[in-house]
């Protein structure tokens, strides 16, 4: 089995989330270019929504495509004004040759992110595609047309890879990813109810890279480190809960969390939501495919870019705010994100009604200075804390 | 009797003040900030001290604010300017529920609770379109003083719409309504217009609730407290003169005083 | 002996040149534009008739250009800065194929034909980043001359990455990289980059076809001719009159007009 | 038909019987609300006018309400209420003008607008879902999505295989049977299937014919203005989709445009270039940006507004009336996957037209407000021009927002885009 981290995993804690940190911040991609240099082929897709394991059990590497912090200096050019920042580098990524992939997956998930896999298109030689995500999952139909869709996807992904997905690789891979999403769900436990042992970049850190390298790994790396994390000395501090709400797409710069998390515990986010979608494992028994399509439709969370009368996300957010035991909420929205934006106004309403404490801010991924963010965090700290 | 200072850096002024436990105001100093912000700030708490007749090692807590509040080595704490002037003004009004703070650069407006806390607060974000700035280049632009505005505005007709573009492409803006043959006069009163209509949105995005106090280098212009009494239709209280530029340094030295009284006290 | 003279209206400042029938420049003159832009316009024209020892009179067109073209009153037709900074660059590097201006507060990227014609172009649109008043507020947050910039940006040794898009917010940026410790040549060198980034948008907009004219105040700011040709990959023309090279088309245009050869559309109408 | 007409009284009828109907329809609204009568909301990439019309609900397009406000000069109101309310100045102004119209009991230029009663979108553009959830929270009203699967393929377009495209089908099926429930509901009224065919014979006639007469702007010189006049027209095809009175404008509309073909008469008296336009027109100047191109000779041939604001009636699909449903079915699909093709890869369909319609030039327009038509705008300009030499103007502003919309820029953009088309041209003659 193909392997693309080096052997730090038998090192101290310290030492291997060090090494994640590198590895989120570093934009050449050094494991995907490892796993290339193995032979294997890569599907890049845009990270909110993708059923990763029909692309996992063709024995391709599925990569979370977010931008980074770095100068769209090709990309720019591609853009108008107006635009998020993560369309921007993310093509940057494919243009300047620091990502190769074999297919790039886009999805309908908000007005800028639909136009991506056509501009991709035009830009790169390799298949760039829309991949459906039903907007409707109240039709009593959806399960069974996402399962369609799915299987669409499926015959995409054996073309490209060159194996023929069978319905056995797929509950492998579901397993794989099942337990993927157990271990990080069992790392948000800690963040809740112990924030004082990981701070707020090095959960991050530790989710995040999941996105670029194999799940297998992933889960290799989890079940070594969380328990040195619950083995963890340090000392709980007077500290407000927070939780950040905002991150479902582009993704704040590490140094803005790191400003966060010196001033106050991220108790609970929506960061990397699409690595977390799933709140349930999938069945294995049965056709993999519907089980799969089912479950993204019936046991998963929220985020502004899916529409579900089961789901009003104002209801939601409480009840994340509830079971987080927060203080206080960051109501954050990438530049120019319009679902992003355009659902802050829903959540300051909802926790005005709950005198719930929040503030609202805007971040860039590749924003430098933070003056202006510390500003809103101290404020609204010390009208906290001078009480 | 406890002496505190307080000392705020902004982007173009420093300010300095020296208070007594009565909330006495015993000094002022204010001087360009310039690019030296660890040095500016002491210079001008020394300027304080000596105006008060207090040898340099007689304050007993320093409260640092403003955007250089972390430059300040040898204060005993810092507070956001948004925090100090909220007590600034609650001490000038104890009334105010509502500040708005424009500056040359930024638009900060906060709901206080009645305790003179802040409840919520706004900025405007990282673009100064429809900022001071604006106001100020549009003027320069066309060769007025922010004195001469107010006078101006009096004999204007009507104002022309001025899109809230970037605060630099005023100039573009204001030449381009020049050919057309605009008067300077209506102008002028489009680009305040944009400001107070930008002030005003601000506030009504923090829930805004009277007395409202407004402060901050927009002052300058005596007539901009009177367009936004017009827009919000209600009484908008202005800080003395002598005390316009004042209010959150001032705010800083009081907190400075609770400080002593908490640590007094524990 | 037949004159032809072009007046560019900037919002910043105006500038005036008189040509000869073989195209070469009599003489030229430049003020601040200020809020009477009609005056401005006639006081830098007037100045470069005195200085070219000419009288109105042995003008046979002018053309106005720039943002105040309709207040050159006393031309004879307007035409575009785009179409004037293209047509002035070809005339001074008659292989130009890609012009890139960068002004006080706009940036343009023009591609134009052998002929001098506008192919296509691109602007900063929606405000002033990535364009010459930038460094106009680095300078003064150091209290460092325009002039001095680039040569102290070019003594970096570890560069800052300055994300501020807004020039007005770049005073403060800059000051608190200041307050960090960073130092001043890092910080300038960033500075510089930030703005080429954005330029170079503007010329991967149109195509950076070879070779490349860089006209315009800030053209002969060493740092900024660095920091985009590394990102073009090419060497720019860059010309003693870059400051001109509007006033200069335009003069050229004019030139065309009295020749007779109708080479370019001609009466815009006036802007009413 | 008769053909024997006198110009002066069918040219220009298109425009003027369009406006009544337009007035009509509003003051029809106005009753409604007055009578406390609630609307259907719907929007234009997907209106299911068929089935809503079937069921006699009135409708309301609140993307039209909103670039009402623009045109009428008053947009900046509304704006200014919702921007109040927390919405911020980055987002879409037909959201927020909206957003200021249900804050305001209906309160509008055209008159007043009914409460909706039921909401039906489409994905066709997601701020369509943001907006309906704003409804759902406010008013509590039944909100129908309509999943509509677009394109996939990043490049070639309507490359699907049958397998594929029943799910796609057998999916919108599903929904329409789902919305004709929830109309039952909502009404009391058990539904007509007969009626229903009736509407989609009346849309029939409007899809051909809307086809006919953008086809017929091949003409030179050109018989109607596609950003000026197709508005006008685009009005009618959206709050007349599936009613006789609608089926009878297009009809005339054609007869029209017809005879402007045969007797050479032109939409403006001197042609010099025929620009296409691709974008959401600049409606807080609406007369006066398309006045700036009429100056310099240029007028509008075509637009991809034309396209995607008809809910892709230009593909001219026919419902095939014997299998209603399943028809309906697959003209949505097909037509408003068109119209969002023609949003996404706009590049493609323009390049097929351009020299039927012997296209001069072709101006973008991105705007602030709609990410959905401006995102990819940038790079397939870059890429289309790689493949065609066209001359092509790039513009930003807005559709609803002046404090964006900069007349100096624009018109210093427009000058030199002319300038550079004229000295073309010149090469052209003189070559």
């Amino acid at each position: 089995m193909t392997t693309v981290l080096d052997d730090w995993r038998l090192e101290s804690l310290d030492e291997s989330l060090y090494a994640c940190r590198e590895l989120v911040e570093d934009t050449t991609f050094p494991t995907v270019s490892k796993w290339r240099e193995q032979g294997g082929k890569v599907a890049g897709h845009f990270q909110v929504y993708f059923p990763e394991e029909i692309a996992h059990a063709a024995g391709m590497l599925p990569v979370k495509i977010r931008g980074g912090p770095l100068v769209p200096v090709l990309a720019d050019s591609h853009f108008g004004s107006y635009l998020c920042s993560i369309l921007k580098t993310s093509l940057e990524f494919a243009m300047n040759g620091n990502l190769k992939l074999d297919l790039f997956v886009s999805h309908p998930i908000c007005d800028a992110a639909r136009n991506l896999a056509a501009i991709w298109g035009r830009n790169v030689n390799y298949p760039s595609q829309i991949l459906y995500l039903p907007q409707n999952p109240n039709s009593s139909h959806s399960a069974t047309y996402l399962s369609g869709e799915y299987d669409r996807l499926k015959r995409v992904v054996d073309r490209v890879s060159g194996t023929e997905v069978t319905d056995e690789n797929l509950r492998n891979s579901i397993t794989v990813f099942n337990e993927n999403r157990k271990l990080l769900r069992e790392l948000y436990d800690i963040k809740r109810e112990t924030p004082w042992l990981i701070d707020a970049v090095d959960a991050y850190c530790l989710v995040s890279i999941g996105g670029l390298i194999p799940r297998e790994e992933h889960n290799d790396l989890l079940r070594k480190m969380l328990p040195q994390i619950r083995q963890r000395r340090d000392k709980q501090q007077d500290r407000i809960r927070v939780v950040f709400e905002g991150g479902f797409c582009e993704q704040p710069p590490l140094d803005l969390l790191r400003m966060l998390a010196r001033t106050c515990y991220l108790v609970d986010d929506d960061l990397l939501v699409g690595l977390r979608w799933l709140t349930e494992d999938i069945p294995l028994e049965g056709d993999p495919l519907f089980n799969l399509a089912e479950s993204y439709i019936d046991r998963s969370t929220y985020s502004p870019v899916q529409h579900d009368l089961r789901k009003p996300k104002e209801t939601m957010l409480l009840k994340r705010v509830e079971e987080a035991k927060a203080d206080a909420v960051i109501v954050a929205a990438a530049k120019m994100c319009e679902p992003g934006l355009e659902e802050q106004v829903t959540y300051t309403h909802a926790l005005d009604e709950r005198g719930i404490p929040y503030f609202v801010s805007e971040f860039e991924e590749n924003m430098t200075s933070f003056d202006h963010l510390e500003l809103l965090v101290e404020t609204f700290l010390e009208n906290l804390l001078f009480a | 009797m406890s002496i505190t200072a307080g000392i705020d850096i902004g982007s173009t002024y420093t300010k300095a003040i020296v208070i007594d436990d009565k909330l006495n105001i015993l000094a002022k100093e204010v001087r360009a900030t310039g690019f030296r912000l660890k040095e500016v700030g002491h210079a001008a708490l020394q300027a304080c001290l000596e105006e008060a007749g207090l040898e340099s090692d007689k304050t007993d807590y320093v409260v640092a604010t403003g955007i250089g509040r972390h430059q300040v080595e040898f204060k005993d704490i810092h507070v956001t300017d948004l925090t100090a002037s909220a007590r600034g003004a609650t001490q000038l009004f104890p009334a105010t529920l509502s500040i708005l703070d424009v500056g040359g650069q930024t638009m900060k407006c906060s709901r206080l609770t009645d305790a003179g806390k802040v409840h919520s607060f706004r900025l405007n974000d990282k673009c100064a379109a429809g900022t001071g700035a604006f106001l100020e280049k549009t003027a320069r632009y066309m060769g007025f003083s922010m004195e001469e505005i107010g006078p101006m505005i009096e004999n204007s007709k009507e104002p022309v719409p001025i899109s809230g573009v970037c605060a630099v492409f005023a100039e573009s803006e204001v030449i381009n309504h020049l050919s057309l043959g605009t008067s300077p006069s209506s102008i002028m009163h489009g680009a305040i217009d944009s400001l107070v209509g930008r002030s005003t949105q601000l506030m009504k995005r923090v829930k805004a609730e009277p007395e409202y106090t407004l402060i901050g280098g927009i002052l300058k212009l005596d007539m901009m407290a009177k367009s936004i009494e017009q827009q919000l239709d209600a009484k908008v209280n202005v800080p003395p003169t002598d005390m316009v530029q004042f209010v959150s340094v001032y705010g800083a030295a009081i907190l400075g005083q609770w400080r002593l009284e908490r640590l007094a006290n524990a | 002996m037949v004159y032809a003279g072009g007046v560019d209206v900037g919002s910043t400042q105006t500038k005036a040149v008189i040509v000869d029938d073989q195209g070469t420049i009599i003489s030229r003159a430049l003020i601040d534009t200020g809020a009477d832009v009609h005056g401005a316009a006639e006081n830098t024209f007037a100045q470069s008739l005195k200085q070219g020892g000419l009288d109105k009179s042995d003008i046979a067109y002018v053309i106005g250009t720039g943002y105040g073209r309709y207040r050159v009153t006393f031309g004879d037709d307007q035409i575009t800065e785009i179409s004037c900074h293209g047509r002035g660059a070809v005339h001074m590097f008659p292989k130009t194929r890609t012009v890139i201006d960068m002004g006080g507060q706009d940036t343009k990227a023009i591609r134009v034909s052998p002929s001098g014609d506008i192919d296509d172009f691109s602007m900063n649109d929606k405000c002033a980043a990535g364009t010459g008043r930038f460094l106009g507020a680095a300078s003064s947050a150091l209290e460092i001359p325009l002039d001095d910039l680039g040569t102290v940006a070019l003594a970096f040794t570890r560069p800052v990455r300055i994300s501020t898009t807004c020039t007005v917010f770049a005073e403060s940026e800059v000051l608190s990289w200041l307050g960090k410790g960073k130092k001043v040549e890092d910080i300038l060198w960033g500075v510089h980059q930030s703005i080429a980034v954005r330029s170079f948008a503007l010329l991967r907009r149109v195509g950076v076809e070879q070779e490349v004219t860089f006209t315009g105040g800030v053209a002969r700011n060493a740092a900024m001719i660095k920091a985009l040709e590394e990102k073009a990959g090419v060497q720019f023309n860059i010309s003693e009159e870059s400051h001109f090279m509007g006033a200069l088309g335009a003069a050229l245009f004019a030139l065309d007009r009295v020749a007779g050869g109708q080479k370019t559309q001609p009466a815009a109408e006036t802007d009413r | 038909m008769t053909t024997k007409i006198s110009a002066g009284e069918i040219v220009g009828r298109g425009n003027r019987e369009g406006a009544t109907l337009f007035q009509d329809w509003y003051a029809s609204l106005a009753n409604t609300a007055e009578e406390g009568g609630r609307g259907a909301y719907v929007f234009v990439m997907g209106s299911f006018n068929e089935i809503l019309k079937a069921f006699d609900l009135p409708i309301v397009f609140p993307e039209i309400n909103s670039l009402q406000t623009a045109v009428r000069k008053v947009a900046h109101e509304y704006l200014r209420v919702a921007e109040d309310y927390g919405y911020s100045p980055d987002i879409c102004g037909y959201v927020k003008a909206d957003v200021a119209v249900q804050f305001s009991r209906g309160k509008h230029p055209m008159g007043r607008i009914p409460k909706p009663g039921i909401a039906i979108l489409t994905n066709a553009c997601n701020t369509y879902i943001k907006w309906a959830e704003f409804w759902e929270r406010i008013h509590q009203i039944p909100v129908v999505t309509i999943d509509i699967p677009g394109t996939r393929d990043g490049i070639e377009l309507e490359k699907q295989d049958a397998h594929d495209f029943a799910n796609d089908q057998q999916y919108v099926i599903a929904q329409i049977k789902e919305l004709i429930a929830t109309c039952e509901e909502v009404t009391g009224t058990k539904f007509d299937i007969d009626k229903l065919r009736e509407k989609m014979e009346a849309a029939n006639t409007l899809s051909t014919s809307w086809k006919r007469i953008i086809e017929l702007n091949k003409n030179q010189p050109s018989v109607f203005n596609a950003l000026t006049d197709g508005t006008v027209f685009l009005g009618v095809a959206n709050g007349f989709r599936g009613t006789k009175e609608g089926a009878d404008y297009f009809t005339r509309l054609v007869e029209e445009m017809e005879f402007k073909a045969a007797h050479g008469i032109g939409a403006v008296d001197d042609e010099q270039y025929r620009l296409a336009f691709v974008g959401v027109p600049c409606y807080p100047i609406f007369r006066r940006f398309n006045e700036m191109f009429l100056q310099r000779g240029g007028t509008y041939i075509n637009s991809t507004y034309l396209w995607f604001a008809s809910g892709g009636a230009n593909r001219g699909f026919e419902y095939e009336l014997t299998d209603p449903i399943n028809s309906l079915a697959e003209g949505v699909l097909l037509s408003v996957r068109s119209a969002m093709d023609s949003m996404f890869h706009q590049d493609r369909m323009l390049e097929e037209i351009a020299d039927d319609y012997g296209i001069d030039g072709i101006v973008y327009h991105a705007i602030k407000s709609c990410r959905t038509v401006s995102t990819g705008l940038a790079d397939a300009r870059q890429s289309l021009s790689e493949r065609r030499d066209i001359p092509s103007l790039f513009i930003e502003s807005d559709m609803m927002d002046r404090r964006v919309v900069s007349e100096a820029q624009i018109k210093n953009r427009v000058d030199a885009f002319f300038e550079g088309l004229a000295s073309r041209r010149q090469r052209a003659d003189n070559a």
